[in-house]
Protein backbone atom coordinates (compact mmCIF):
# COMPACT_ATOMS: atom_id res chain seq x y z
CA UNK A 1 0.00 0.00 0.00
CA UNK A 2 3.19 2.18 0.31
CA UNK A 3 3.94 2.12 -3.05
CA UNK A 4 1.78 1.83 -6.17
CA UNK A 5 2.23 -1.35 -7.85
CA UNK A 6 2.61 -0.82 -11.85
CA UNK A 7 4.04 -3.39 -13.17
CA UNK A 8 4.89 -4.88 -16.95
CA UNK A 9 2.80 -8.04 -16.54
CA UNK A 10 -1.05 -6.06 -15.79
CA UNK A 11 -2.17 -8.15 -12.62
CA UNK A 12 -5.08 -5.86 -10.70
CA UNK A 13 -4.63 -5.17 -7.15
CA UNK A 14 -7.09 -3.83 -4.78
CA UNK A 15 -5.79 -2.55 -1.64
CA UNK A 16 -8.06 -1.58 1.90
CA UNK A 17 -7.08 -0.16 4.63
CA UNK A 18 -9.26 -0.07 7.95
CA UNK A 19 -8.67 1.25 11.46
CA UNK A 20 -8.20 -1.85 13.37
CA UNK A 21 -11.21 -2.21 15.40
CA UNK A 22 -13.74 -4.85 15.84
CA UNK A 23 -16.51 -2.69 13.91
CA UNK A 24 -14.89 -3.09 10.38
CA UNK A 25 -13.68 -6.50 10.02
CA UNK A 26 -17.17 -6.63 8.32
CA UNK A 27 -16.27 -3.65 5.61
CA UNK A 28 -13.05 -5.55 5.10
CA UNK A 29 -15.20 -9.24 4.74
CA UNK A 30 -18.10 -7.62 1.95
CA UNK A 31 -14.80 -5.94 -0.01
CA UNK A 32 -12.58 -8.99 -0.44
CA UNK A 33 -15.85 -11.07 -0.96
CA UNK A 34 -16.56 -8.64 -3.81
CA UNK A 35 -13.07 -8.95 -5.32
CA UNK A 36 -13.91 -12.61 -5.14
CA UNK A 37 -17.19 -12.60 -6.84
CA UNK A 38 -15.26 -10.24 -9.31
CA UNK A 39 -12.83 -12.85 -9.86
CA UNK A 40 -15.63 -15.60 -10.33
CA UNK A 41 -15.19 -17.81 -7.25
CA UNK A 42 -17.84 -19.98 -6.09
CA UNK A 43 -20.38 -18.74 -3.59
CA UNK A 44 -18.55 -21.54 -1.32
CA UNK A 45 -15.02 -20.17 -1.74
CA UNK A 46 -16.30 -16.74 -1.45
CA UNK A 47 -17.80 -17.60 1.96
CA UNK A 48 -14.04 -19.45 2.70
CA UNK A 49 -12.19 -15.88 1.95
CA UNK A 50 -14.42 -14.00 3.41
CA UNK A 51 -13.66 -15.96 6.79
CA UNK A 52 -10.14 -16.33 6.66
CA UNK A 53 -9.85 -12.22 6.23
CA UNK A 54 -12.26 -11.98 9.01
CA UNK A 55 -9.76 -13.94 11.14
CA UNK A 56 -7.13 -12.38 9.90
CA UNK A 57 -8.53 -9.08 10.80
CA UNK A 58 -9.51 -10.23 14.37
CA UNK A 59 -6.19 -11.71 15.49
CA UNK A 60 -4.84 -7.97 14.37
CA UNK A 61 -7.03 -6.34 16.37
CA UNK A 62 -6.79 -8.96 19.13
CA UNK A 63 -3.27 -9.51 19.19
CA UNK A 64 -1.17 -7.02 17.40
CA UNK A 65 -1.58 -4.24 19.72
CA UNK A 66 -0.68 -1.03 18.58
CA UNK A 67 -1.70 -0.98 15.06
CA UNK A 68 -3.69 1.92 13.93
CA UNK A 69 -4.64 -0.13 10.89
CA UNK A 70 -5.04 -3.22 9.22
CA UNK A 71 -4.07 -3.29 5.84
CA UNK A 72 -5.74 -5.71 3.07
CA UNK A 73 -4.18 -6.39 -0.56
CA UNK A 74 -5.63 -8.19 -3.05
CA UNK A 75 -4.25 -9.62 -6.11
CA UNK A 76 -5.86 -11.09 -8.98
CA UNK A 77 -3.64 -14.14 -10.21
CA UNK A 78 -4.09 -16.12 -13.11
CA UNK A 79 -5.53 -19.09 -11.63
CA UNK A 80 -6.66 -17.06 -8.20
CA UNK A 81 -6.66 -14.43 -5.40
CA UNK A 82 -3.66 -13.65 -3.21
CA UNK A 83 -4.55 -11.69 -0.16
CA UNK A 84 -2.19 -10.23 2.12
CA UNK A 85 -3.22 -8.46 5.86
CA UNK A 86 -0.40 -6.92 7.43
CA UNK A 87 -0.75 -5.08 11.01
CA UNK A 88 1.59 -2.78 12.37
CA UNK A 89 1.53 -4.27 16.21
CA UNK A 90 3.82 -5.65 18.53
CA UNK A 91 3.69 -8.94 16.48
CA UNK A 92 4.51 -12.05 17.99
CA UNK A 93 6.73 -15.03 18.10
CA UNK A 94 6.59 -17.54 15.04
CA UNK A 95 5.71 -20.18 16.74
CA UNK A 96 3.11 -18.88 18.58
CA UNK A 97 1.03 -18.69 15.01
CA UNK A 98 -0.13 -22.67 15.13
CA UNK A 99 -3.21 -23.86 14.69
CA UNK A 100 -4.27 -25.66 17.37
CA UNK A 101 -5.08 -29.38 18.02
CA UNK A 102 -8.74 -30.08 17.61
CA UNK A 103 -9.00 -32.49 20.72
CA UNK A 104 -8.07 -29.27 22.96
CA UNK A 105 -11.56 -27.58 23.46
CA UNK A 106 -10.44 -24.32 24.15
CA UNK A 107 -12.36 -21.30 24.03
CA UNK A 108 -9.58 -19.76 21.55
CA UNK A 109 -7.64 -20.79 19.19
CA UNK A 110 -9.09 -21.50 16.32
CA UNK A 111 -8.36 -18.39 13.53
CA UNK A 112 -5.11 -19.73 12.45
CA UNK A 113 -6.34 -23.19 11.99
CA UNK A 114 -10.09 -22.46 10.04
CA UNK A 115 -7.20 -19.58 7.85
CA UNK A 116 -4.77 -22.51 7.33
CA UNK A 117 -8.32 -24.87 6.12
CA UNK A 118 -10.09 -22.25 4.08
CA UNK A 119 -7.27 -21.12 2.10
CA UNK A 120 -4.93 -22.96 -0.14
CA UNK A 121 -1.06 -21.37 0.71
CA UNK A 122 -0.82 -19.47 4.16
CA UNK A 123 2.16 -18.63 5.35
CA UNK A 124 3.29 -15.85 8.34
CA UNK A 125 5.99 -12.98 8.16
CA UNK A 126 5.92 -12.32 11.93
CA UNK A 127 8.25 -9.02 13.16
CA UNK A 128 8.18 -8.49 16.61
CA UNK A 129 8.76 -4.77 16.24
CA UNK A 130 6.67 -4.12 12.92
CA UNK A 131 3.88 -6.15 13.13
CA UNK A 132 2.48 -9.16 11.57
CA UNK A 133 1.68 -10.16 7.89
CA UNK A 134 0.15 -12.94 6.33
CA UNK A 135 -0.04 -13.96 2.75
CA UNK A 136 -2.56 -16.61 1.61
CA UNK A 137 -4.00 -18.15 -1.60
CA UNK A 138 -7.20 -19.00 -3.01
CA UNK A 139 -7.00 -21.33 -6.09
CA UNK A 140 -10.01 -20.97 -8.76
CA UNK A 141 -11.04 -24.70 -9.06
CA UNK A 142 -9.14 -25.51 -12.50
CA UNK B 1 -24.84 -3.99 14.32
CA UNK B 2 -26.21 -6.66 12.24
CA UNK B 3 -27.05 -9.35 15.22
CA UNK B 4 -29.77 -10.41 16.22
CA UNK B 5 -30.66 -12.26 20.04
CA UNK B 6 -33.59 -13.27 21.41
CA UNK B 7 -34.20 -15.36 24.21
CA UNK B 8 -37.43 -17.52 24.89
CA UNK B 9 -38.66 -19.89 27.70
CA UNK B 10 -39.23 -23.40 25.97
CA UNK B 11 -40.69 -26.44 28.00
CA UNK B 12 -39.12 -26.97 30.72
CA UNK B 13 -36.49 -25.87 32.43
CA UNK B 14 -34.86 -25.05 28.56
CA UNK B 15 -34.45 -21.70 26.96
CA UNK B 16 -34.13 -21.10 23.39
CA UNK B 17 -31.56 -18.33 22.43
CA UNK B 18 -32.28 -17.23 18.64
CA UNK B 19 -29.61 -15.76 16.48
CA UNK B 20 -29.70 -13.98 13.32
CA UNK B 21 -27.01 -11.38 11.39
CA UNK B 22 -23.51 -11.82 11.44
CA UNK B 23 -21.36 -13.54 14.60
CA UNK B 24 -17.89 -11.93 14.62
CA UNK B 25 -15.54 -9.97 16.82
CA UNK B 26 -17.58 -6.86 17.06
CA UNK B 27 -21.23 -8.91 17.44
CA UNK B 28 -20.33 -11.69 19.57
CA UNK B 29 -19.86 -9.73 22.68
CA UNK B 30 -23.63 -9.46 22.37
CA UNK B 31 -24.60 -12.92 21.81
CA UNK B 32 -21.83 -13.91 24.83
CA UNK B 33 -24.10 -11.90 27.16
CA UNK B 34 -27.71 -12.99 26.40
CA UNK B 35 -25.59 -16.77 27.50
CA UNK B 36 -23.81 -15.45 30.06
CA UNK B 37 -27.11 -13.82 31.37
CA UNK B 38 -29.28 -17.30 31.28
CA UNK B 39 -26.49 -19.03 32.64
CA UNK B 40 -26.05 -16.87 35.75
CA UNK B 41 -29.74 -17.03 36.13
CA UNK B 42 -28.97 -20.91 36.48
CA UNK B 43 -30.29 -22.21 32.85
CA UNK B 44 -28.20 -25.12 32.46
CA UNK B 45 -29.89 -26.87 29.25
CA UNK B 46 -29.93 -24.37 26.08
CA UNK B 47 -31.16 -24.39 22.68
CA UNK B 48 -29.41 -22.38 20.44
CA UNK B 49 -31.20 -21.47 17.27
CA UNK B 50 -28.59 -20.82 14.27
CA UNK B 51 -31.07 -20.86 11.77
CA UNK B 52 -30.61 -17.08 10.52
CA UNK B 53 -27.44 -16.48 11.05
CA UNK B 54 -25.57 -15.47 7.70
CA UNK B 55 -22.23 -16.37 8.81
CA UNK B 56 -19.94 -16.89 11.82
CA UNK B 57 -16.47 -17.06 12.83
CA UNK B 58 -14.04 -18.01 15.22
CA UNK B 59 -15.21 -15.48 18.08
CA UNK B 60 -18.50 -16.91 17.97
CA UNK B 61 -18.04 -20.14 18.16
CA UNK B 62 -15.49 -19.40 21.08
CA UNK B 63 -18.78 -17.67 22.40
CA UNK B 64 -20.58 -21.47 21.90
CA UNK B 65 -17.73 -23.01 23.00
CA UNK B 66 -17.42 -20.77 26.14
CA UNK B 67 -21.25 -21.31 26.82
CA UNK B 68 -20.99 -25.25 26.45
CA UNK B 69 -18.52 -25.39 29.01
CA UNK B 70 -19.96 -23.09 31.56
CA UNK B 71 -23.39 -25.62 31.23
CA UNK B 72 -21.34 -28.67 31.55
CA UNK B 73 -20.41 -27.66 34.99
CA UNK B 74 -23.79 -27.94 36.21
CA UNK B 75 -24.55 -31.32 34.10
CA UNK B 76 -25.92 -29.36 31.65
CA UNK B 77 -25.72 -29.05 27.73
CA UNK B 78 -26.17 -26.88 24.08
CA UNK B 79 -27.70 -28.03 21.78
CA UNK B 80 -27.38 -25.95 18.03
CA UNK B 81 -30.44 -25.52 15.47
CA UNK B 82 -28.14 -25.23 11.79
CA UNK B 83 -29.16 -25.84 8.54
CA UNK B 84 -27.00 -23.29 6.59
CA UNK B 85 -24.64 -25.27 4.92
CA UNK B 86 -21.33 -23.05 5.08
CA UNK B 87 -21.72 -22.68 8.71
CA UNK B 88 -22.19 -26.45 9.25
CA UNK B 89 -19.34 -26.68 6.92
CA UNK B 90 -17.27 -24.75 9.84
CA UNK B 91 -18.45 -27.07 12.57
CA UNK B 92 -17.11 -30.01 11.10
CA UNK B 93 -13.69 -28.57 9.97
CA UNK B 94 -13.32 -27.45 13.61
CA UNK B 95 -13.99 -30.58 15.18
CA UNK B 96 -16.75 -29.05 17.02
CA UNK B 97 -19.82 -31.24 15.73
CA UNK B 98 -18.31 -33.84 18.14
CA UNK B 99 -18.77 -31.39 21.11
CA UNK B 100 -21.81 -29.88 20.44
CA UNK B 101 -25.25 -31.90 19.21
CA UNK B 102 -26.08 -29.78 15.83
CA UNK B 103 -29.88 -30.79 14.84
CA UNK B 104 -31.66 -29.94 11.67
CA UNK B 105 -34.70 -29.20 13.88
CA UNK B 106 -35.42 -26.65 16.69
CA UNK B 107 -37.82 -29.90 17.63
CA UNK B 108 -35.04 -32.17 17.46
CA UNK B 109 -32.53 -29.90 19.34
CA UNK B 110 -35.33 -29.60 21.72
CA UNK B 111 -36.14 -33.59 21.90
CA UNK B 112 -32.20 -33.71 22.19
CA UNK B 113 -31.85 -31.87 25.24
CA UNK B 114 -34.45 -33.22 27.18
CA UNK C 1 -2.78 6.37 0.93
CA UNK C 2 0.57 6.69 0.84
CA UNK C 3 1.70 7.91 4.24
CA UNK C 4 -0.02 6.50 7.29
CA UNK C 5 -3.00 8.83 9.06
CA UNK C 6 -2.30 8.94 12.57
CA UNK C 7 -3.55 11.84 14.59
CA UNK C 8 -4.15 12.60 17.93
CA UNK C 9 -7.66 13.40 17.24
CA UNK C 10 -9.30 9.55 15.99
CA UNK C 11 -11.16 9.54 13.16
CA UNK C 12 -11.91 6.58 11.46
CA UNK C 13 -10.65 6.47 8.23
CA UNK C 14 -11.32 3.56 5.32
CA UNK C 15 -9.02 4.10 2.30
CA UNK C 16 -9.38 1.50 -0.83
CA UNK C 17 -7.57 1.83 -3.51
CA UNK C 18 -9.07 0.21 -7.16
CA UNK C 19 -7.51 -0.18 -10.60
CA UNK C 20 -8.41 2.90 -12.72
CA UNK C 21 -10.85 -0.03 -14.91
CA UNK C 22 -14.58 -0.16 -15.28
CA UNK C 23 -15.09 -3.27 -13.76
CA UNK C 24 -13.89 -2.03 -10.19
CA UNK C 25 -16.22 0.50 -9.64
CA UNK C 26 -18.68 -2.09 -8.32
CA UNK C 27 -16.67 -2.90 -5.55
CA UNK C 28 -16.18 1.06 -4.70
CA UNK C 29 -19.59 1.51 -4.58
CA UNK C 30 -20.05 -1.34 -2.47
CA UNK C 31 -17.45 -0.92 0.32
CA UNK C 32 -17.85 3.02 0.14
CA UNK C 33 -22.05 2.55 0.92
CA UNK C 34 -20.68 -0.18 3.89
CA UNK C 35 -18.84 2.81 5.24
CA UNK C 36 -22.10 4.59 5.18
CA UNK C 37 -24.21 2.09 6.32
CA UNK C 38 -21.47 1.59 9.29
CA UNK C 39 -22.01 5.26 10.02
CA UNK C 40 -25.83 4.97 9.80
CA UNK C 41 -26.92 6.51 6.89
CA UNK C 42 -30.29 5.67 5.68
CA UNK C 43 -30.73 3.38 2.80
CA UNK C 44 -31.81 6.44 0.26
CA UNK C 45 -28.55 8.17 1.24
CA UNK C 46 -26.09 5.64 1.17
CA UNK C 47 -27.53 5.31 -2.51
CA UNK C 48 -26.55 9.29 -2.80
CA UNK C 49 -23.30 8.28 -1.83
CA UNK C 50 -22.86 5.13 -3.59
CA UNK C 51 -24.25 7.58 -6.97
CA UNK C 52 -21.38 10.23 -6.22
CA UNK C 53 -18.35 7.27 -5.83
CA UNK C 54 -19.58 5.97 -8.56
CA UNK C 55 -19.48 8.70 -10.69
CA UNK C 56 -16.27 10.09 -9.46
CA UNK C 57 -14.67 6.23 -10.62
CA UNK C 58 -16.17 6.87 -13.83
CA UNK C 59 -14.64 10.08 -14.26
CA UNK C 60 -11.12 8.78 -13.75
CA UNK C 61 -11.55 5.87 -15.88
CA UNK C 62 -13.12 8.05 -18.73
CA UNK C 63 -11.44 11.07 -18.50
CA UNK C 64 -8.14 10.66 -16.41
CA UNK C 65 -5.82 9.05 -18.99
CA UNK C 66 -2.72 7.02 -17.64
CA UNK C 67 -4.08 7.00 -14.01
CA UNK C 68 -3.38 3.42 -13.04
CA UNK C 69 -5.32 3.33 -9.61
CA UNK C 70 -7.83 5.50 -8.17
CA UNK C 71 -7.80 6.05 -4.86
CA UNK C 72 -11.28 6.31 -2.38
CA UNK C 73 -10.49 7.83 1.05
CA UNK C 74 -13.31 7.49 3.76
CA UNK C 75 -13.73 9.68 6.87
CA UNK C 76 -15.61 9.68 9.34
CA UNK C 77 -16.82 12.66 10.52
CA UNK C 78 -18.66 13.75 13.51
CA UNK C 79 -21.80 14.82 11.71
CA UNK C 80 -20.76 12.64 8.41
CA UNK C 81 -18.83 11.60 5.59
CA UNK C 82 -16.05 13.01 4.15
CA UNK C 83 -14.67 11.46 0.64
CA UNK C 84 -11.83 11.90 -1.26
CA UNK C 85 -11.57 9.91 -4.36
CA UNK C 86 -8.38 10.64 -6.12
CA UNK C 87 -6.64 9.78 -9.68
CA UNK C 88 -2.98 9.76 -11.45
CA UNK C 89 -4.44 10.65 -14.73
CA UNK C 90 -3.76 13.87 -17.16
CA UNK C 91 -6.01 15.94 -15.40
CA UNK C 92 -7.91 18.21 -16.88
CA UNK C 93 -8.43 22.03 -17.11
CA UNK C 94 -10.58 23.50 -13.93
CA UNK C 95 -13.14 25.40 -16.40
CA UNK C 96 -14.38 21.77 -17.64
CA UNK C 97 -15.08 20.19 -14.60
CA UNK C 98 -18.82 22.04 -14.67
CA UNK C 99 -22.34 20.60 -14.28
CA UNK C 100 -24.04 20.64 -17.47
CA UNK C 101 -27.05 22.47 -18.50
CA UNK C 102 -29.93 20.49 -18.01
CA UNK C 103 -31.91 21.77 -21.07
CA UNK C 104 -29.07 20.42 -23.01
CA UNK C 105 -29.99 16.96 -24.24
CA UNK C 106 -26.49 15.62 -24.51
CA UNK C 107 -25.41 11.86 -23.59
CA UNK C 108 -22.51 12.64 -21.49
CA UNK C 109 -22.05 15.72 -18.81
CA UNK C 110 -24.13 14.29 -16.05
CA UNK C 111 -22.07 12.99 -14.15
CA UNK C 112 -20.47 16.29 -12.07
CA UNK C 113 -24.07 17.28 -12.04
CA UNK C 114 -24.97 14.50 -10.09
CA UNK C 115 -22.21 14.97 -7.68
CA UNK C 116 -22.73 18.29 -6.79
CA UNK C 117 -26.98 17.36 -6.56
CA UNK C 118 -26.20 14.09 -4.17
CA UNK C 119 -23.53 15.21 -2.02
CA UNK C 120 -23.09 18.47 0.54
CA UNK C 121 -20.09 19.32 -0.33
CA UNK C 122 -18.02 19.02 -3.22
CA UNK C 123 -14.51 20.46 -4.22
CA UNK C 124 -12.17 19.30 -7.07
CA UNK C 125 -8.57 20.21 -6.70
CA UNK C 126 -6.84 19.76 -10.56
CA UNK C 127 -3.35 19.55 -11.42
CA UNK C 128 -3.28 18.97 -15.35
CA UNK C 129 -0.19 16.66 -14.92
CA UNK C 130 -1.02 14.93 -11.37
CA UNK C 131 -4.59 14.41 -11.45
CA UNK C 132 -7.50 15.59 -10.14
CA UNK C 133 -8.90 14.82 -7.02
CA UNK C 134 -12.28 15.42 -5.50
CA UNK C 135 -13.32 15.79 -2.04
CA UNK C 136 -17.02 15.31 -1.40
CA UNK C 137 -19.23 15.53 2.16
CA UNK C 138 -22.02 13.51 2.92
CA UNK C 139 -23.73 15.21 6.24
CA UNK C 140 -25.79 13.34 8.24
CA UNK C 141 -29.11 14.74 8.90
CA UNK C 142 -29.19 16.80 12.65
CA UNK D 1 -21.47 -8.71 -14.91
CA UNK D 2 -24.37 -8.50 -12.61
CA UNK D 3 -27.08 -6.58 -15.92
CA UNK D 4 -29.39 -8.38 -17.50
CA UNK D 5 -30.78 -7.60 -20.83
CA UNK D 6 -33.87 -9.24 -22.70
CA UNK D 7 -35.48 -8.40 -26.10
CA UNK D 8 -38.65 -9.46 -26.94
CA UNK D 9 -41.37 -8.36 -29.35
CA UNK D 10 -44.72 -6.86 -28.05
CA UNK D 11 -47.87 -5.78 -30.18
CA UNK D 12 -47.46 -3.85 -33.15
CA UNK D 13 -44.12 -2.69 -34.36
CA UNK D 14 -43.20 -2.17 -30.71
CA UNK D 15 -40.25 -3.81 -28.30
CA UNK D 16 -39.60 -4.22 -25.17
CA UNK D 17 -36.11 -4.36 -23.44
CA UNK D 18 -36.06 -5.88 -19.97
CA UNK D 19 -33.07 -4.56 -18.25
CA UNK D 20 -32.44 -6.00 -14.30
CA UNK D 21 -29.26 -5.39 -12.22
CA UNK D 22 -26.79 -2.63 -12.23
CA UNK D 23 -26.16 -0.46 -15.33
CA UNK D 24 -22.81 1.37 -15.26
CA UNK D 25 -19.84 2.25 -16.81
CA UNK D 26 -18.91 -1.52 -17.11
CA UNK D 27 -22.24 -2.85 -17.55
CA UNK D 28 -23.81 -0.16 -20.19
CA UNK D 29 -21.98 -1.17 -23.15
CA UNK D 30 -23.84 -4.15 -22.90
CA UNK D 31 -27.10 -2.26 -22.64
CA UNK D 32 -26.12 -0.13 -25.54
CA UNK D 33 -25.94 -3.00 -27.94
CA UNK D 34 -29.00 -4.15 -27.38
CA UNK D 35 -30.71 -0.93 -28.01
CA UNK D 36 -28.60 0.07 -30.87
CA UNK D 37 -28.94 -3.66 -32.65
CA UNK D 38 -32.90 -2.90 -31.96
CA UNK D 39 -32.53 0.79 -33.96
CA UNK D 40 -30.51 -0.53 -36.69
CA UNK D 41 -33.22 -3.31 -37.38
CA UNK D 42 -35.54 -0.08 -37.70
CA UNK D 43 -37.55 -0.87 -34.57
CA UNK D 44 -37.91 3.11 -33.41
CA UNK D 45 -40.91 2.54 -30.94
CA UNK D 46 -39.48 1.26 -27.75
CA UNK D 47 -40.45 0.34 -23.53
CA UNK D 48 -37.49 0.09 -21.44
CA UNK D 49 -38.39 -1.70 -18.61
CA UNK D 50 -36.48 -0.80 -15.18
CA UNK D 51 -38.24 -2.37 -12.99
CA UNK D 52 -35.86 -5.15 -12.21
CA UNK D 53 -32.75 -2.56 -12.27
CA UNK D 54 -31.69 -1.71 -8.59
CA UNK D 55 -28.69 0.97 -9.84
CA UNK D 56 -28.04 3.31 -12.78
CA UNK D 57 -25.54 5.97 -12.81
CA UNK D 58 -24.94 8.61 -15.52
CA UNK D 59 -23.11 5.87 -18.15
CA UNK D 60 -26.75 3.85 -17.92
CA UNK D 61 -29.01 7.39 -18.53
CA UNK D 62 -26.18 8.29 -21.36
CA UNK D 63 -27.00 4.77 -23.30
CA UNK D 64 -30.76 5.79 -22.80
CA UNK D 65 -30.48 9.73 -24.19
CA UNK D 66 -28.65 8.43 -26.95
CA UNK D 67 -30.97 5.63 -27.80
CA UNK D 68 -34.01 8.55 -27.59
CA UNK D 69 -31.67 10.34 -29.84
CA UNK D 70 -31.52 8.42 -32.73
CA UNK D 71 -35.21 7.10 -32.31
CA UNK D 72 -36.33 10.45 -32.52
CA UNK D 73 -34.30 10.79 -36.02
CA UNK D 74 -37.30 8.67 -37.60
CA UNK D 75 -40.29 9.74 -35.12
CA UNK D 76 -39.70 7.25 -32.88
CA UNK D 77 -40.09 7.31 -28.90
CA UNK D 78 -38.86 5.72 -25.68
CA UNK D 79 -40.79 4.94 -23.01
CA UNK D 80 -39.63 3.54 -19.65
CA UNK D 81 -41.32 1.46 -16.93
CA UNK D 82 -39.39 2.76 -13.61
CA UNK D 83 -40.85 2.18 -9.90
CA UNK D 84 -37.79 2.23 -7.90
CA UNK D 85 -37.66 5.30 -6.21
CA UNK D 86 -34.33 5.93 -5.96
CA UNK D 87 -34.06 5.88 -9.24
CA UNK D 88 -37.27 7.42 -10.13
CA UNK D 89 -35.17 10.11 -8.04
CA UNK D 90 -32.48 10.26 -10.60
CA UNK D 91 -34.66 11.02 -13.36
CA UNK D 92 -35.82 13.45 -11.67
CA UNK D 93 -32.75 15.60 -10.37
CA UNK D 94 -31.73 15.06 -13.83
CA UNK D 95 -34.28 16.75 -15.39
CA UNK D 96 -34.76 13.84 -17.58
CA UNK D 97 -38.51 13.14 -16.41
CA UNK D 98 -38.98 15.70 -18.98
CA UNK D 99 -37.70 14.11 -22.09
CA UNK D 100 -38.80 10.45 -21.15
CA UNK D 101 -42.16 9.17 -20.58
CA UNK D 102 -41.80 7.82 -17.29
CA UNK D 103 -44.71 5.25 -16.46
CA UNK D 104 -45.54 2.93 -12.94
CA UNK D 105 -46.21 -0.18 -15.53
CA UNK D 106 -45.44 -1.51 -18.69
CA UNK D 107 -48.86 -2.03 -19.61
CA UNK D 108 -49.32 2.54 -19.48
CA UNK D 109 -45.72 2.53 -20.82
CA UNK D 110 -47.10 0.64 -23.74
CA UNK D 111 -50.28 2.27 -24.28
CA UNK D 112 -48.31 6.03 -23.98
CA UNK D 113 -46.34 4.40 -26.71
CA UNK D 114 -49.08 3.81 -29.37
N1 LIG E 1 -1.73 -10.41 13.72
C1 LIG E 1 -1.22 -11.03 14.82
N2 LIG E 1 -0.44 -10.33 15.69
C2 LIG E 1 0.08 -10.93 16.79
N3 LIG E 1 -0.14 -12.23 17.10
C3 LIG E 1 -0.89 -12.98 16.27
C4 LIG E 1 -1.48 -12.42 15.09
N4 LIG E 1 -2.17 -13.39 14.46
C5 LIG E 1 -2.04 -14.50 15.21
N5 LIG E 1 -1.27 -14.27 16.30
C6 LIG E 1 -0.90 -15.26 17.35
O1 LIG E 1 -1.36 -16.55 16.95
C7 LIG E 1 -2.15 -17.14 17.99
C8 LIG E 1 -3.19 -18.07 17.42
O2 LIG E 1 -4.24 -17.33 16.81
P1 LIG E 1 -5.68 -17.98 16.61
O3 LIG E 1 -5.54 -19.33 16.06
O4 LIG E 1 -6.49 -17.03 15.82
O5 LIG E 1 -6.29 -18.13 18.08
P2 LIG E 1 -6.64 -17.01 19.15
O6 LIG E 1 -6.67 -15.70 18.45
O7 LIG E 1 -7.98 -17.41 19.66
O8 LIG E 1 -5.55 -17.11 20.18
C9 LIG E 1 -2.68 -15.99 18.77
O9 LIG E 1 -3.02 -16.32 20.09
C10 LIG E 1 -1.53 -14.97 18.71
O10 LIG E 1 -0.58 -15.23 19.68
N1 LIG F 1 -11.07 12.62 -12.92
C1 LIG F 1 -11.11 13.44 -13.99
N2 LIG F 1 -10.03 13.60 -14.80
C2 LIG F 1 -10.07 14.42 -15.88
N3 LIG F 1 -11.18 15.14 -16.24
C3 LIG F 1 -12.27 15.02 -15.49
C4 LIG F 1 -12.31 14.19 -14.32
N4 LIG F 1 -13.54 14.30 -13.77
C5 LIG F 1 -14.24 15.15 -14.55
N5 LIG F 1 -13.49 15.60 -15.59
C6 LIG F 1 -13.91 16.58 -16.64
O1 LIG F 1 -15.22 17.07 -16.30
C7 LIG F 1 -16.11 16.90 -17.39
C8 LIG F 1 -17.54 16.71 -16.92
O2 LIG F 1 -17.72 15.41 -16.38
P1 LIG F 1 -19.17 14.75 -16.29
O3 LIG F 1 -20.11 15.74 -15.76
O4 LIG F 1 -19.04 13.49 -15.51
O5 LIG F 1 -19.58 14.42 -17.78
P2 LIG F 1 -18.92 13.46 -18.85
O6 LIG F 1 -17.99 12.55 -18.12
O7 LIG F 1 -20.06 12.74 -19.47
O8 LIG F 1 -18.20 14.36 -19.82
C9 LIG F 1 -15.54 15.74 -18.18
O9 LIG F 1 -15.93 15.77 -19.52
C10 LIG F 1 -14.03 15.94 -18.00
O10 LIG F 1 -13.53 16.86 -18.94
Amino acid sequence: MNQPVQRAEETDVVELRVPCKAEWVALARLSVAAVASRLHFSIDEIEDIKLAVAEACTNAIQHAHGSSYIEIRCEALADGLRINVRDYGRGTRPESIRSRELEDERVGGLGVFLIRSLMDDVSYDVHPEQGTQLVMTKRLPV
Amino acid sequence: MDIKVNVREAQGDCYVVDLGGEIDVYTSPKVKDAIGELIDRGVYHLVINLEKVRYIDSTGLGVLIGGLKRVREHGGSVNLVCTNPQIKKIFDITGLVKIFGIFESEDAAMKALV
